[in-house]
């Protein structure tokens, strides 16, 4: 049987060491497989053998997994441990800069990873790390094969970084689907990987094909030329809904829609005025009408799939607009225009909320401009607000808030934010202590912070839906990071008629 | 030859044509009435207007696409002995088997009248094909007779040539193949010679004299040129204003003309040997005497050319090479004086205009002197040019033209006088003014634009405009070519009677001889760059010595059907070129002195 | 002849030349590659890092001279965001542009002529204004709005024709028509034109005096000369199109052609893939252009282009 | 903003009726001279402009108040259409009558601008290749060459990208996208002009080479000029509507008829009447202006002939 798939967005190359887009993440977990798997059934996490079937902690800075036998990648090699470990230390110990740029924010407290023997390697770690399972979970230590990558291109035994870009435009894996065709930016096609360690896939074929624009795809869909359609706006559900061949699934999203203050901006600087034009954000308003109230507006940086250290009591953003008319007046405001930066169609909603966010801003006296560039803009020092997203990459407040706030994390470096030594310490606490509940007053502190002098405001978590045809058995599961297509056994069926 | 005993081959009666036009329809030919019989050739005149190619567009029943309609009449043609055909009610079909088969039409203008883009064979065969259905082999073998009996040279090439790589001349006979191709039993040939030189018309006219002998075909001749109906027809049709005023055997009605308007159209028309103006004492403004110039022209000369040349590149390819030269003016030399009139005569292609534009510096010689009041004007740049402008004015031949769509009248004809001199607005408006009566234009038209006057008022707006500055001399190129007869008479008097005025001296450039001899005191002739004759007007054309002058006196069309030529042969048909390769060095040249004044090119 | 060639080759290299070094500064002005491509949360140094590795360092110069040095080598360049050789990219879009522009092309044509011509002959009667009252809305609607249209009508609601992809001939009927609307639309007004200008020709008189058939007098002597205008803005028209034309109606149709990949290198700053892209739909344009000037010079014998240059 | 760019439209076009007023008998027979067709097409135009120099007096609400809750709500006459909302509201809650009307007036603001830039830039160096000849021509017909080699919308992009894309930014780039064009009609008709005796006629008698252009060639180019303009001011609505689509036009909220209809195609399977008002406003601008070009032209072509 063969699946079709009318996607939004096509990336430009796959490779999940280097990717940690949106994009990307739709795609990774139908071809790799990574050590410690998770069960993605739920929104709560529970870890599972992935192609390591057991581990343990041999000392607090050293895990050992062993590997699990008789896995082949889809190009008939089996798997090695020697596979294993050059796929860590690709990241681990990068030489590739792509792979340098991405390990620092997530992957900063690994050294490096070390064989054992043909059934067993380790990973060291510099620290001890509260968060082993949930790294090595992640997207960016998927498994891919040595051999094949090094002899790519030039010497066969050495890995250039011609052999990592060459990989990123014919992937190969040890996941249920085999890479058939990729066409850039075009099209993916997936063949069923007969040999896969697991439960095999339910498709010989599944072929994804770009289709940018909305009619388009939504008429694609309807004219039965594919079976799955992915963004589909909460304005369009109606229409798909009305229709009795077809279907949506839909779910609130582990991503948070944000804007971003430039806390260094002359204009910004001022915290009373970021707080201000925090408070005069009626977000409720936004998820009723651009998301027909389906969206989730939190009260702070958190998810529901952080477990123990999910925290909905504590208040970080609120709606006020009394206080955000005082704390305007109060600040150094003078009536500059305030830029806002944002992508044209990158964010569901996004530039509806910006235009809906400036009339809000208005309202209370603040001037606006609306400045549509697909430029990021977050490390230019004449921006003042930007709309981006955090996902969560993984289910840890680390693995979202973390990742992109953290001291000299990828805000800082861009000069737009700035922490200082109390910040530090904080986050600290909050990275490495190994009791839970320190990590949680940490991130309570850390966002008490973020409040008194707000470098961002959270949005919503976005409401995003696909759509399909009656007979498909598809929904996005909680557990999974934002976008993953699942089409593992199990997780996608047809009704056969 | 004519048997006007027999049925008429075509014979019109009470034929109307009218146009729709925004402000209703208007009657272009009304109750017209001839006939012709085989082997006859009848010619209709009349001054442009007068209805003559809506006539002949009519008897092909061509008019309704023109836009017009035969609103009333009968256009019998005969086809054979015993049918008769009334072409303006007969269908598209018919008509379409009578055309180019038994009725055959040579246009004006041979330029626009072939396909551009295709061959001469292509469009000659297709008569052949569609009415004597040839194949097409045999149809490229008549149509290269054909071209032969035109006395085309080359027919084979020609077939493959197209329509921009043959001359004038060399069109207008592929035309006229083009029509004879099926044998037509009437030929219907609108103004065919009037674009062409005087020598080219003559070989036309005597190579359709000569085929209409050979196949008895009947021909009507439309022209506004008296002189080629003298030569030409045996009966003749005066058309005017859509109507004809009368009717008569050519040599009838030559000599005794019974309509004034046919009596006004001969008198009109200026005839060769009539005699050159002679020189009047030149007038003051205020009409008194003006002793200075009582002397007469002969003595003070105003302008001086000696040994002038003027040649123009040609240039080829990428790097715009220049491959070869056009020696347009070959070592010319002559004096004007003022209160004179130095006509220049000569083919198209002479050289006429050229020296009148490397006089004024429009263009630049190569090399000679242009002495203008003892000054040397050629080495002169533009900038000092400028001023001596005023005194050096220039008529252009085609007056629409040469106005410029978009100024008014007053602007146009003041133009000289803002550039040269500091008068106000409203001087100058009075000078336009004043200037306008002189030349009799009502007095209104000063705020008018070109495009709501005749052809003959536009060329006195530029005459006007000529004067405004008051110059010394004016070259007149072809001043009065592009006009009607009657309308061409009035200038000329009027060019004339300034000059009495002002004594201003005019270099007069005309193909036209008979123009040439009314209007100059004398004369010069050109052939190829080159001054071959020059001498009072009565000397040159009573007694031309050089034989190119005798030639091209001999081509000119007389309006007296008593001294018909008689040719033996077909004359010069194709236009002779100037061209040389770089480096051509002309032979010098020589001239014998025949008398005062008069000098003739012996080398 | 060979000289005319040879001269437009000559203006040709200098056009592209021009082109290409205009693109590359304009690009390298508006903004560094590295902010389209990895921008997001990258600090000073790894954007260091990122920008050497992109090999975006160095003075824009320094950059130019090196892009010249590989275009000498017959290197291209590789992709910023793909990191494969731009011709890869490009050979893939290639074929279906080519589809595209030759259809609609061909449909324009096919359409467009015989409308014209019939516009003229039939300029007043209700035909005529038919013709062109439907010429005037072609030439009025955005080509966008008329493609979505399509698909709304065609494939939404009817389901009668595919919404994306290039496999089937019924995958073209509406990226083509969509496309050619507009160029149909000026080319009957266009063709019109010319036929008007050349039936008042004192020629075809003459060949009606010939007796010539109707059918002949239009289609051999009117339309001949006709062509010879038509073909001079046909050239400008498939010129356009080649360099511009298609970007809307490849994006609503999901096809993959030059138009989008262009519209999205740039718009990515995907620098290599922009500068072959404009460097190929360059020469295109200009080889179009030739090959029409050729064209006109055989359709017209009035001009010999050896002559003349 | 709006305020400003309401002052400059009223200054570049004058007031209509002033004109009427001082010559009301030849207006008015120009008026009876005119068949139905172009008095409609006058008619239209007339009340286009007006609409467009009077937005902010006769539309209902401000262009960029949004109601949240409203969005998307029908035009009266449909069911769940709200009171006030005559052609409904947008994607924002916005009023689309108004914001057509605003749009309508940016539109006309930016093709206008445009179209006179485009003929500034074009005719000047379409005059100077014509006129000078030699280098100068070959230089800007290379230009020309270049122009059309280029897609135009990597020169928008790329415009917009180094400028920012505000008004000012759009009505040049929009402007220069057609220059090209009036380059070579204007060479054109200069190299004919040059041959033509009233020229010589004018040099023979005394004029300055600057004479010569400005009194001779420039007011004999007007008229094909002017047809050109209004043909391409049909074009710059269209490109406009284009950019629009590709991201490429003003930025929000600020409304345009291209923009509205760009941003509105995500809803013509469920609201279609954010794009219908506005792709229907468009429609009449470019057919208007078109109907009226063709006029000019025709009355051109019959100068010409009767010359
Ligand atoms: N297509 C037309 N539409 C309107 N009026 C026309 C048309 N053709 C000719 N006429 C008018 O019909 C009258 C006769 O024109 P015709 O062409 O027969 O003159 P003609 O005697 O041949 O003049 P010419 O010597 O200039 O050729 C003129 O007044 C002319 O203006
Ligand atoms: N600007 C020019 N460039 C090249 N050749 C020219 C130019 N002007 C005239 N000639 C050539 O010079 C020769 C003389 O031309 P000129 O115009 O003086 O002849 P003309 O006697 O006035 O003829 P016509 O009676 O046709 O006006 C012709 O062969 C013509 O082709
Ligand atoms: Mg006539
Ligand atoms: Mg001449």
């Amino acid at each position: 049987a063969e699946l079709k798939v009318g996607s939004a967005n096509m990336p430009p190359y796959l490779d999940p060491g280097r990717d940690h887009s949106n994009v990307g993440s739709q795609f990774y977990y139908n071809t790799f497989d990574v050590l410690i798997d998770k069960d993605a059934e739920t929104a709560e996490t529970k870890f599972r053998p992935g192609l390591a079937t057991e581990w343990k902690l041999v000392e607090p800075t050293v895990m050992e997994l062993k590997l699990r036998a008789g896995v082949l990648f889809q190009n008939g090699d089996p798997m090695t441990a020697d596979d294993v470990i050059f796929s860590l230390n690709r990241m681990l110990q990068p030489t590739f800069k792509p792979y340098v740029v991405r390990a620092k924010d997530r992957l900063g407290n690994f050294d490096r990873a070390e064989k054992v023997d043909d059934h067993t390697i380790r990973i060291i770690a510099k620290r001890p790390e509260p968060l082993w399972e949930t790294l090595i979970n992640m997207q960016q230590l998927m498994i891919i094969p040595e051999k094949y990558t090094k002899a790519l291109t030039g010497d066969p035994n050495v890995a250039e970084d011609s052999d990592y870009e060459a990989f990123s435009l014919a992937p190969i894996g040890t996941g249920p689907y085999k890479i058939s065709q990729f066409v850039p930016g075009e099209k993916l096609v997936w063949e069923r990987h007969d040999a896969f360690w697991g439960e095999k896939a339910p498709f010989d074929k599944v072929s994804v094909s770009y289709v940018p624009e909305m009619a388009s795809r939504i008429t694609a869909l309807k004219n039965k030329e594919v079976d799955i359609i992915t963004n589909v706006p909460p304005d369009q559900l109606a229409t798909i809904e009305a229709d009795s061949n077809l279907k949506v699934a839909s779910d609130v999203t582990p991503l948070f829609h944000i804007l971003i203050f430039n806390t260094q901006n002359e204009v910004m600087k001022d915290p009373k005025f970021r707080q201000a034009i925090s408070y005069a954000v009626d977000r409720d308003t936004l998820n009723e009408a651009l998301w027909l109230g389906k969206a989730v507006v939190p009260s702070t940086h958190t998810y529901k799939q952080f477990g123990e250290l999910y925290m909905p009591e504590l208040k970080t953003f609120e709606y006020d607009l009394e206080k955000a008319k005082q704390l305007l007046a109060e600040s150094s405001y003078k009536g500059e225009e305030i830029r806002m930066d944002t992508s044209a169609v990158y964010y569901t909603n996004g530039l509806l909320a910006m235009q809906a966010i400036a009339e809000m801003w208005n309202a209370i006296g603040i001037k606006t401009r609306i400045n549509v560039d697909d430029k990021w803009t977050g490390g230019d020092p004449t921006m003042m607000v930007r709309n981006w997203s955090n996902p969560m990459y993984f289910a840890d407040p680390f693995g979202s808030f973390g990742v992109m706030w953290a001291p000299e994390g990828p805000s800082e470096g861009e000069g737009r934010f700035k922490t200082d030594e109390a910040y530090g310490k904080t986050w600290e606490k909050f990275r490495f202590s190994e009791k839970v509940e320190d990590r949680k007053a940490a991130y309570a502190e850390l966002m008490d912070r973020i409040k008194q002098d707000p470098p961002m405001l959270v949005l919503y978590q976005p409401y995003e839906s696909w759509a399909m045809q009656k007979d498909v058995q598809w929904a996005p599961k909680p557990g999974h990071i934002p976008y993953v297509l699942d089409f593992r056994a199990g997780s996608i069926s047809v009704a056969s008629n | 030859m004519t048997d006007r005993t027999s049925t008429p081959l075509l014979s019109v009666e009470n034929l109307s044509v009218s146009f729709d036009t925004v402000n209703g329809p208007r009657a272009a030919v009304q109750d017209l009435s001839f006939d012709i019989f085989a082997g006859e050739t009848l010619a209709i005149v009349g001054e442009s207007g007068s209805g003559k190619s809506v006539t002949a567009l009519s008897i092909l029943k061509l008019i309704e696409r023109e836009g017009g309609r035969i609103d009333n009449g009968r256009i019998a043609f005969r086809r054979d002995e015993d049918s008769v055909l009334d072409l303006a009610v007969s269908s598209e079909a018919q008509l379409q088997r009578i055309r180019g088969n038994s009725i055959s039409m040579i246009f004006q203008e041979p330029m626009s009248a072939l396909n551009p883009v295709l061959t001469i064979g292509d469009q000659i065969c297709e008569t052949l094909v569609r009415h004597r259905r040839l194949s097409a082999n045999e149809a490229l073998r008549e149509a290269r007779d054909l071209l032969d009996r035109v006395r085309l040279s080359d027919p084979d090439r020609r077939l493959l040539q197209y329509p921009h790589e043959l001359s004038g001349g060399m069109r207008q006979r592929v035309m006229i193949a083009m029509a004879l191709a099926c044998s037509p039993r009437l030929l219907i040939a609108d103004e065919p010679t009037t674009a062409l030189d005087v020598t080219i018309q003559a070989g036309i006219l005597d190579l359709i004299r000569e085929l209409q002998q050979k196949s008895g075909t009947a021909v009507i001749f439309i022209t506004h040129d008296m002189g080629v109906v003298a030569e030409m027809a045996d009966r003749v049709v005066v058309m005017r204003h859509g109507e004809m005023v009368e009717t008569a055997e050519t040599v009838a009605l030559f000599r005794q003309p019974r309509a004034p308007y046919t009596r006004e159209l001969l008198n009109a028309v200026p005839k060769l040997g009539s005699g050159a103006p002679v020189y009047a004492a030149a007038k003051s403004m205020t009409g008194m005497p003006d002793s200075d110039t009582h002397a007469g022209p002969a003595e003070e000369t105003v302008l001086e050319v000696k040994n002038l040349v003027t040649r123009f590149p040609v240039r080829k390819g990428l790097l715009r090479r220049l491959v070869a030269r056009v020696h347009a003016v070959e070592d010319v030399s002559f004096i004007l004086r003022a209160g004179e009139t130095l006509g220049l005569v000569g083919e198209s292609g002479s050289g006429k205009s050229t020296i009148g534009r490397s006089v004024l510096k429009l263009v630049e010689p190569e090399s000679g002197h242009i002495l203008f009041g003892g000054k040397d004007l050629v080495p002169l740049t533009r900038r000092h040019m400028r001023p001596i402008r005023r005194d050096l004015q220039m008529i252009f031949q085609d007056p629409y033209a040469s106005l410029n769509p978009r100024m008014s009248v007053a602007e146009l004809v003041t133009e000289p006088l803002f550039i040269h001199t500091a008068l106000s607005h409203r001087e100058r408006r009075d000078r336009a003014a004043e200037l306008l009566a002189r030349v009799r234009l009502p007095a209104d038209s000063i705020d008018r634009y070109p495009h709501q006057f005749s052809g003959g008022q536009r060329q006195r707006i530029c005459i006007a405009r000529a004067l405004s500055s008051k110059p010394k001399i004016i070259v007149a190129d072809e001043a009065v070519s592009a006009l009607d007869v009657s309308v061409q008479a009035e200038v000329i008097d009027l060019m004339q009677e300034l000059q009495r005025q002002d004594g201003i001296a005019y270099l007069f450039i005309s193909h036209d001889i008979a123009v040439i001899e009314k209007m100059s005191h004398r004369v010069a002739v050109l052939d190829q760059g080159r001054i071959v004759e020059i001498g009072t007007t009565d000397a040159v054309l009573q007694h031309p010595r050089h034989d190119y002058t005798r030639q091209l006196l001999d081509a000119v069309p007389i309006a007296d059907p008593r001294c018909r030529r008689v040719r033996t042969s077909v004359q010069q048909i194709e236009r002779k070129n100037p061209i040389r390769p770089i480096g051509h060095k002309p032979s010098p040249l020589a001239y014998q002195s025949i008398g005062t004044d008069h000098r003739v090119l012996t080398a | 002849m060979l000289e005319f060639v040879i001269g437009r080759l000559l203006r040709m290299c200098l056009t592209v030349v021009v082109i290409v070094t205009a693109v590359f500064f304009a690009t390298r002005f508006s903004g560094n590659a590295i902010d389209f491509l990895a921008g997001e949360g990258l600090g000073a140094k790894d954007r260091q890092l990122l920008i050497e590795y992109y090999g975006l360092d160095g003075s824009y110069g320094d950059q130019f001279y090196r892009y010249l040095a590989s275009l000498m080598d017959g290197n291209f360049g590789l992709s910023l965001i793909e990191r494969r050789p731009v011709a890869a990219i490009f050979a893939e879009r290639v074929w279906p542009s080519l589809q595209l522009l030759v259809g609609a092309v061909l449909v324009t044509l096919i359409i467009s002529v015989p409308a014209g011509i019939a516009a003229a002959i039939y300029r007043n009667s209700w035909i005529g204004s038919a013709i062109m009252g439907a010429a005037f809305f072609g030439y009025a609607i955005p080509n966008f709005v008329l493609a979505i249209l399509f698909l709304l009508i065609f494939s939404f609601w009817l389901g009668w024709l595919p919404s994306t992809g290039n496999s089937t001939w019924l995958h073209f009927a509406m990226p083509v028509i969509a496309l050619s609307t507009f160029y149909i639309a000026g080319m009957t007004r266009f063709t019109r034109n010319a036929m008007l200008d050349v039936l008042s020709q004192e020629y075809l008189r003459t060949a009606r005096a010939k007796g010539l058939p109707e059918r002949l007098v239009i289609f051999k002597h009117a339309l001949r000369n006709a062509n010879i205008t038509i073909l001079s803005v046909l050239g400008l028209q498939i010129a356009g199109l080649a360099a511009a034309g298609s970007v809307v109606i490849e994006t609503v149709f999901s096809w993959r052609g030059i138009g989008e990949l262009l519209v999205s290198s740039a718009i990515r700053r995907d620098y290599p893939v922009l500068q072959f892209g404009v460097l190929a739909v360059a020469l295109a344009v200009i080889l179009i252009n030739l090959v029409v000037d050729l064209a006109y010079g055989l359709a017209d014998p009035r001009v010999r282009l050896g002559k003349t240059a | 903003m709006s305020d400003t760019t309401i002052g400059s439209l009223r200054e570049t076009t004058g007031n209509p009726f002033s004109v009427q007023r001082r010559i009301p008998g030849k207006a008015w027979r120009l008026w009876v001279g005119l068949d139905w067709p172009m008095r409609l097409v006058l008619v239209l135009a007339a009340l286009l402009v007006f609409a467009a120099l009077t937005a902010p007096l006769i539309s209902p609400y401000e262009p960029n108040a949004q109601s949240l809750l409203l969005r998307l709500k029908p035009p009266i006459g449909f069911m769940e259409a709200r009171a006030g909302h005559l052609f409904g509201t947008d994607e924002l809650g916005r009023d689309v009558l108004t914001r057509c009307l605003y749009g309508l007036q940016m539109t006309l603001l930016i093709a206008v601008s445009g179209a006179i830039i485009g003929m500034l830039i074009g005719g000047t160096l379409g005059l100077l290749a014509g006129a000078a000849g030699g280098t100068a021509d070959a230089l800007v017909m290379a230009l020309v060459d270049i122009q059309i080699a280029v897609p135009f919308t990597l020169v928008a992009l790329l415009a917009v990208a180094v400028f920012g894309s505000d008004m000012h930014v759009l009505i040049v780039v929009l402007g220069i996208a057609y220059w090209e064009q009036y380059a070579r009609i204007i060479r054109g008709e200069v190299l004919k002009l040059r041959e033509m005796p009233f020229i010589e006629a004018s040099r023979a008698a005394g004029a300055s080479p600057l004479r010569i252009a400005f009194r001779h060639i420039v007011p004999n180019v007007i008229s094909p000029l002017v047809v050109m303009f209004t043909l391409n001011f049909s074009n710059i609505v269209l490109l406009e509507s284009s950019l629009s689509f590709l991201g490429l036009g003003l930025s929000p909220p600020t409304a345009t008829l291209g923009s509205m209809v760009g941003i509105g195609r995500d809803y013509m399977h469920t609201a279609p009447w954010i794009v219908a008002a506005p792709a229907l406003l468009i429609l009449l601008i470019t057919l208007v202006v078109q109907m009226l070009g063709d006029r000019l032209r025709d009355r051109m072509d019959v100068r010409l002939r009767d010359r």
